[in-house]
């Protein structure tokens, strides 16, 4: 070939690189790999700690049992190695399943559209804000402090050079909700957005309607986010809410140590041209049929650039067909059955944790999903390492992020959590050592 | 005869029936309905595990927060899941199919080892608050593919947080600002070429900055005069792609780089076409302070439809303080852990640690390929791509003559004199069993035709493309409607997308 | 318009240009070439790991006995294979894409956790001759699945060693002659209905038994006296199919197995068939003496393109001594393992334990399923079959009017008059997507369309296969000629079966 | 759909049944499980032994590295749920996948035929000697002790109700290969088939051209049955052979505790209307196109009943298609590249495992390829619970099939054993305590 082009060697075709830039060693990289040697590698690596431990965590990252279908389906060649539907001719076949996806997450959130993916559920609390700052035209923020700290965290670096200052609110101390009396007081006719999340980072059920209420008194749009979309199959959609967003991970997702996860923002239909991310819509081709393609493109990058709704290109599309998938599998009845024994876990859990003496709820005031807040008079890092023994991680240290929450740990209780690993816990957290 | 099977042939509009026999068709390209319309109430494809804690009451428990009624999520058994998902799947073009040189995207073959290591269960099912001393595995990967990114960019420190390409400009871009901003000034605008993707100015809108666009020169490339005039204190960066999205090395980097420097100015470099420069030549190097990579075209991640990617961002030391929490740390012992104190870090871009996911696809590429096999991959790549060149210059017009790095852009000049458009080229493309190259980008060439064909493709189907390409010129001239009304062969021909934009119908409802 | 794609139509034969563009096929039906030549020196898919023991010069090892020159495989990149076989298949039809009525070889879905679990490493990986103290899980599969089955089935004893449903009939020939033997006298004939399937007689040959053709009665079951005067002292079994294979239950088994007892024969029951009983009614219970089951029907394990299989034999206690070696014991500690001294034994038919990661699969199913799960799917299957005979038979010829089980059976007679077979109505079915029911079995249907759906198919499925059915019985009025062209829709039409077997060209060779 | 077809109840459509054979009770059979619940009973079925083991184990079973993309490919439904290819109109992939597979094993053969596969390298031996019996019209096999000790308890159980009587004939005590004088006394003009195993069970190559000389001087056919196909790579074709019966296994399929497997048969061109099995053939269809069918069925049970050349039906096709792609992944170059490996590494093994003091080899007198034959003075007994410890499996004890071979073990190195362990056994064997 090269002789072909005319090139008397390879490096006539880089010729156009100044000499002085030129790479004339090898780089300093692992020598070249055997298959083989790369699997050994990784299967190392992963034995570094055994997975055939129990987790009690949760905050934001879920382990729920994988339908093996779901990765059956979503390595087929034609799914994993094609790309962004432009041509619509050859990509039906992603276009209708995000066509799905779109459907069934409208109908789970209670919203009337939703978009294609975002990347996960923090850049899409922050993208669903600055989509709230675009409709209604203000640029002020209230946020619940209850809200996934990373999330919070995300949201300020967005905000941050777009002048858009945020108002943080607390949380009444016996039901982990948002203090309902200091939002009222801090949502004024200068806020675009309201952002609670729900079930929040506490695992409780926030009042969407009395905060709807307040923030649509002032003119405010109200953008609630959800951590945990298995809770959707039980606890009440937040229809109140101007726009959701979610992070879908929790529909066949692998933890996967924080990513690849699945962001999604849906929204009340009035709102769709103010959408970030990409949408796909239904229509016809020349001869009547019905088909799908990506369509309001002019709100996106590639067509309106610097004035475009967001700057995202590639998004999370393999992780939605997993999740639309996911959501095929369980359908109408299992999400709710699903969300039930989650429900159920974690009540046991919460019980047989609180027995003990030196332990007690926190937040017990509302209902929660399948997350709560255990209080130890011991020091959590004194039984984590009881626990280890056991094969057990236990609960999230709050103060981390919460100061005043010293000795308070957030524990999350999935269908895939065996009760005898639960009773160890209880078991193990209940032995203080006496001299303790 | 309507009901033989006669697919449409151009001019002619064939009724439905010509299409499907009765209710059915041809099951490579089955008539199948929206997962919706297939579902009947009833039917299960899961059984959960035996409850064994009491079961509760959810609307005691939850109260009016309780769900009255079900989210209208379809009903079907497994197998039809399979048959739906599997169905579907046939109609979508692939790079397991053949040849995708949608240029800009590098469609490299996606090895299949990478899907397999990802799915090593102490992996993929490590949660992301794991404490550090239980997942020095997770971190052994996060750090070796943070020293080969650094050793191949040749610069001096990284951050993997970013989900994609568009995600790491945002994150370079607040680097950029949060230095200028410790220099006391964020300073004003961030100079675009004309010829940049629109992810570049709709980045530097959302980090707070106004775009100055730069207009190329007659070799596609950056104008020094008209840079050196437009750069001054007020100038945060300039964002530039290299090799250019015409394909062409900026051979003026120095001085590029030199111009801005005297100014106080950045250099970010928008890295989605480094498979054209991996083991040739360093960004870190040649005067790049800032840039991103994109793990899904350079290191072969999988497309997936759309997502998901990976856009590591890697900067000089200067930059290194403000990278975003959190940054991987080695302690004495040699126990790694992430470090959450830096406080003059721009913040976070993402919650956890980023796709890690991808992390683990991009090094076992990596090491799959080594020192000699990143060197050759590249040199590969840019051989394919002046190949395509010189065997289709004659018949399609390269505005551009610049020597070509690892794609080529043409335009549809010559055709369009018979009213036949790059659009148009693409669609009959498909005809011959090929997806579209990238279409009317870049903005400065007028209705272009962006072609990477990447290394992966062999001389052979290269050829079978140039064939192609090469008879589709033909028809242009002896007979353009053929090319007007592909494509002839897929399920669905041309599709209304003014309709779509004008009416959304954005989601399935019960009739 | 000879460049413009234009898929044959019945009657006119198109020139291959017709069908390709120039080289290349459009992708869903590329036009693959076989992997040799698409060979080309050099080209590499692998790598091994270094070497880390010394070289070694083969030749100077291996003296004359070293290959000289290489065996002529194909040299190919990764993702050329990817895209060959990826190619390839996508001009198979499958259960995963449709309906695969196919008679007597019990089409049902094969669940994707059958495949998860047979791969998991420590039962993947294991080695056949690993210490059975080191295998306990291994076994703990193999006793889990005999008592399963031996549960289903009412038998006493079984072996899972044969690997598919003939190696099985072979097996349980064995048995039945070592019986005899031991009772002083081989015997010499195997009795035999008409409606047998073929592996039947040809078992009983290899088993040195001569074969006695048995004549159906108007039922198409076994005519008592023709039994009753068939079986002798030199008769050591009848080999009996029930449900039969025009799917019909046999209620005289009891009869039947009285008559064959009262002379000292046995009675052998091919259990191709039991997804027509699993749950209802159990071989043992109704005098069955040995049987073999196919656990790639009855039980999930997947086709795949004609195998692997695996034919466990369950027998009753007096023919448990001659099962063969090894068999699986507990010892007092609970501890299993293999016993291999067993003097009475058949032998081995196989090596090592017969085919395991069908074991697991089929294990998998039957868990998943459970006593109401397994019920369930036997009524299904019977519910759906007598759906479809109730909807076709005002259309296609019923021979035998007996109620059906899993399967029905009709006849092309009414189809005959018009020149059109059962074969050509099966092309046809795959015009309207669905793969074609068994042809022309068992022979004593003259031209037999033998339809099992399987419990696995929707009612939504079944009604798109019956309006299949009754519009190609349409079309045998009207129009004749577009059945017997028939398929239309694929990739080939009819292939030359004659010259195929006339002039053999089995392999490829080097122009 | 009951009430349509007029039945009352589902019990109506099983009213066939005699009343007294109706079960009427549940299976005792455990419970349905759901889906997570069967993978974490395999999981910890397969967790009763590690398998980050190392195992020495040969004997016609082996560990080879099976590249990724085959089980990627394999798991395409289109392949794993179809059946045999009777509609050649729907079913080119599998067919002309078959006929690659067929070339494929006739070019590292060097025969000229292959057919579609038989169930593993055992029946299919037994199968082989059955078709020389078809093709002589002879009625007697003489066979070597050196061939696979379960392939001569198969061909025992094939051949003993056929009036097929078969000699075993002994082999050299220092080479390890058949005695030959022995054969040529035994092989007469009755002599259907002479049988050898070449690497032999021993590892053993045999002398194929004096073997074929012997049995063709009388008029017997000589099959050849290859339980290693990767020797292929490396050693000498037995092209002298007029049957070659091999297992594949080694070809990218899992050990899987010993199936399922793939055997195959081929021949000299014209012995091909005496093959047992399936066989794919070219031709061409309406309109010339080129298209590939099952062909010269009259050889086959569904068409010659009783007179068919074997009774198989199902076969291994799944498994030959994992075959062909292991094949078209190593081709020309690797599968030999690969062979050398095994080789070299078998060759390390057999010098450090005989250097200590208490170790031998045993037929070091002809070649091999990567199995060996290891005496030492120490009951086997006593050293295999040493390398136990060190989570080694070694060598397998022969005397269970050669009682003469007291404290003789079979050893196998493939390309996955690391050095490292090797060293370590061969420690481990050499430390024999004192008091032994
Ligand atoms: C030149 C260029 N820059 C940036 C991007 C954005 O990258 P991503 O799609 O990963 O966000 C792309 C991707 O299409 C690109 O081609
Ligand atoms: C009735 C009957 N008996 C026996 C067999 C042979 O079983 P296998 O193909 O598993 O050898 C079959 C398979 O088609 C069959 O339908």
């Amino acid at each position: 070939m090269l002789h072909e082009i005319g090139a008397a060697s390879i490096d006539d075709l880089f010729a156009i690189i100044p000499e002085e830039y030129r790479l004339t060693r090898d780089l300093a990289i692992p020598r070249q790999m055997g298959e083989s040697e790369i699997v050994e590698w990784f299967r190392n690596a992963a034995a570094k700690y055994t997975i055939r431990h129990t987790s009690f965590l949760g905050a934001g990252a879920y382990r729920h049992y994988r339908p093996v279908i779901i990765d059956s389906l979503v390595q087929r060649g034609e799914f994993l190695t094609s790309y962004t539907p432009y041509q619509a001719e050859i990509t039906q076949g992603t276009l209708q399943a995000i066509f799905e996806f779109q459907t069934m997450i409208a109908e789970l959130t209670g919203m009337d559209v939703a978009n294609a993916s975002m990347y996960d559920g923090s850049t899409g609390a922050a993208e669903a804000v600055m989509m709230a700052v675009r409709v209604t035209g203000r640029h002020r923020a209230v946020l619940a402090s209850t809200v996934h700290p990373e999330y919070r965290e995300v949201l300020a670096t967005y905000t941050k050079h777009q002048g858009l200052p945020t108002t943080t609110i607390g949380y009444d101390d016996t039901t982990g909700r948002i203090d309902l009396a200091a939002l009222e007081a801090a949502v004024t006719s200068e806020t675009a957005a309201v952002l609670v999340q729900s079930p929040n980072f506490f695992g409780v059920i926030e009042d969407i309607p009395a905060i709807a209420a307040i923030a649509h008194k002032k003119g405010a749009l109200l953008v609630v986010s959800i951590a945990e979309a298995i809770s959707l199959g039980i606890v009440r959609p937040p229809v109140e809410a101007d726009i959701v967003t979610m992070e879908a991970q929790s529909f066949g997702v692998a933890l996967s140590y924080g990513g690849p996860y699945c962001g999604v923002i849906a929204a009340k239909e009035q709102y769709v041209r103010q959408m970030p991310g990409r949408l796909v819509g239904q229509t016809t081709d020349r001869n009547g049929y019905r088909g799908f393609v990506l369509t309001l493109s002019t709100r996106e990058q590639h067509i309106r650039r610097e004035k475009a709704t967001s700057n995202i290109c590639t998004n999370q599309a393999l992780v939605a067909l997993m999740a639309t998938i996911f959501l095929t599998v369980y359908g109408k009845e299992g999400i709710r059955e699903l969300a039930e024994h989650n429900l159920a876990k974690s009540e046991y859990t919460a019980r047989v944790l609180s027995a003990g003496p030196g332990a007690r709820l926190r937040f017990s005031g509302a209902p929660r999903f399948h997350e709560f807040v255990l209080h130890t008079d011991e020091d959590p890092a004194a039984w984590h390492r009881r626990l280890r023994e056991e094969k057990i991680v236990g609960g999230l240290e709050l103060d981390r992020w919460y100061p005043e929450l010293k000795n308070a740990t957030l524990w999350c209780t999935t269908e895939i959590v065996p009760r005898e690993k639960i009773d160890i816990a209880a078991r193990e957290l209940a032995a203080v050592p006496v001299e303790a | 005869m309507s009901d033989v099977l006669t697919p449409e042939v151009p001019g002619t509009v064939p009724a439905r029936k010509s299409r499907t026999l009765g209710k059915v068709r041809p099951h490579q390209t089955q008539n199948e309905a929206l997962v919706f319309e297939k579902s009947s109430p009833g039917k299960k494809a899961y059984r959960l595990a035996q409850l064994d804690v009491p079961k509760v009451d959810a609307a005691a428990l939850l109260g009016e927060n309780v769900r009255t009624e079900s989210a209208g999520l379809p009903e079907l058994s497994e197998i039809e899941i399979i048959r739906h998902f599997t169905r579907l799947s046939t109609w979508n073009y692939a790079i397991d199919l053949g040849m995708y040189p949608l240029g800009s995207c590098t469609m490299k073959y996606n090895p299949r080892v990478n899907e397999l290591v990802a799915r090593i269960e102490g992996l993929a099912e490590a949660h992301p608050y794991r404490p550090d001393h239980l997942a020095q595995g997770q971190l052994d990967v996060v750090d070796l593919l943070q020293q080969c990114l650094l050793e191949i960019t040749g610069m001096d420190a990284i951050t993997l947080q970013p989900a994609a390409g568009a995600h790491g400009e945002f994150t370079g871009i607040l680097l950029t600002r949060a230095w200028h901003e410790s220099q006391g000034n964020p300073r004003r605008t961030i100079l675009i070429p004309d010829s940049a993707h629109g992810t570049n100015p709709a980045t530097a809108a959302i980090c707070g900055y106004s775009v100055e666009n730069l207009k190329s020169n007659g070799q596609g490339g950056i104008d020094l005069e008209a840079l050196a005039s437009a750069v001054n204190e007020n100038t945060a960066a300039l964002m530039l792609t290299n090799p250019s999205t015409i394909g062409v090395f900026e051979n003026q980097i120095h001085k590029i780089a030199e111009i801005l420097h005297a100014k106080g100015a950045l250099l970010y470099m928008d890295g989605a076409n480094m498979n054209a420069l991996c083991g040739k030549t360093r960004p870190g190097d040649f005067g790049v302070d800032v840039m991103h990579l994109n793990l899904h075209k350079t290191f072969s991640t999988p497309h997936g439809g759309g997502g998901p990617g990976c856009g590591p961002v890697a900067c000089k030391a200067f930059l290194e303080p403000f990278l975003p929490i959190p940054v991987l740390v080695k302690d004495a012992n040699g126990e790694k852990r992430w470090n959450y104190d830096r406080p003059q870090s721009v913040g976070r871009v993402r919650a956890f640690f980023g796709n890690f996911g991808m992390f683990v696809r991009a090094l076992a590429y990596i090491l799959a390929n080594g020192p000699d096999g990143l060197r050759q991959t590249t040199e590969d790549a840019v051989l394919n791509a002046n190949y395509i060149r010189h065997k289709l210059q004659d018949l399609y017009d390269l505005p551009y003559k610049t020597a070509s790095m690892h794609e080529v852009v043409f335009s549809d000049r010559k055709q369009a004199k018979s009213g036949v458009r790059t659009g148009d080229i693409a669609k009959r493309l498909i005809d011959y069993g090929f997806h579209p190259y990238t279409v009317s980008f870049p903005l400065i060439v007028q209705g272009a035709l962006m072609i990477e064909p990447t290394e992966s493709e062999s001389r052979e189907e290269l050829d079978l493309f140039i064939d192609a390409m090469r008879q589709i010129a033909r028809e242009v001239e002896e007979n353009p409607q053929v090319v007007l009304d592909a494509p002839h062969s897929t399920r669905v021909s041309r599709l209304d997308e003014t309709t779509a934009a004008r009416k959304p119908i954005l989601r399935w409802r019960k009739a």
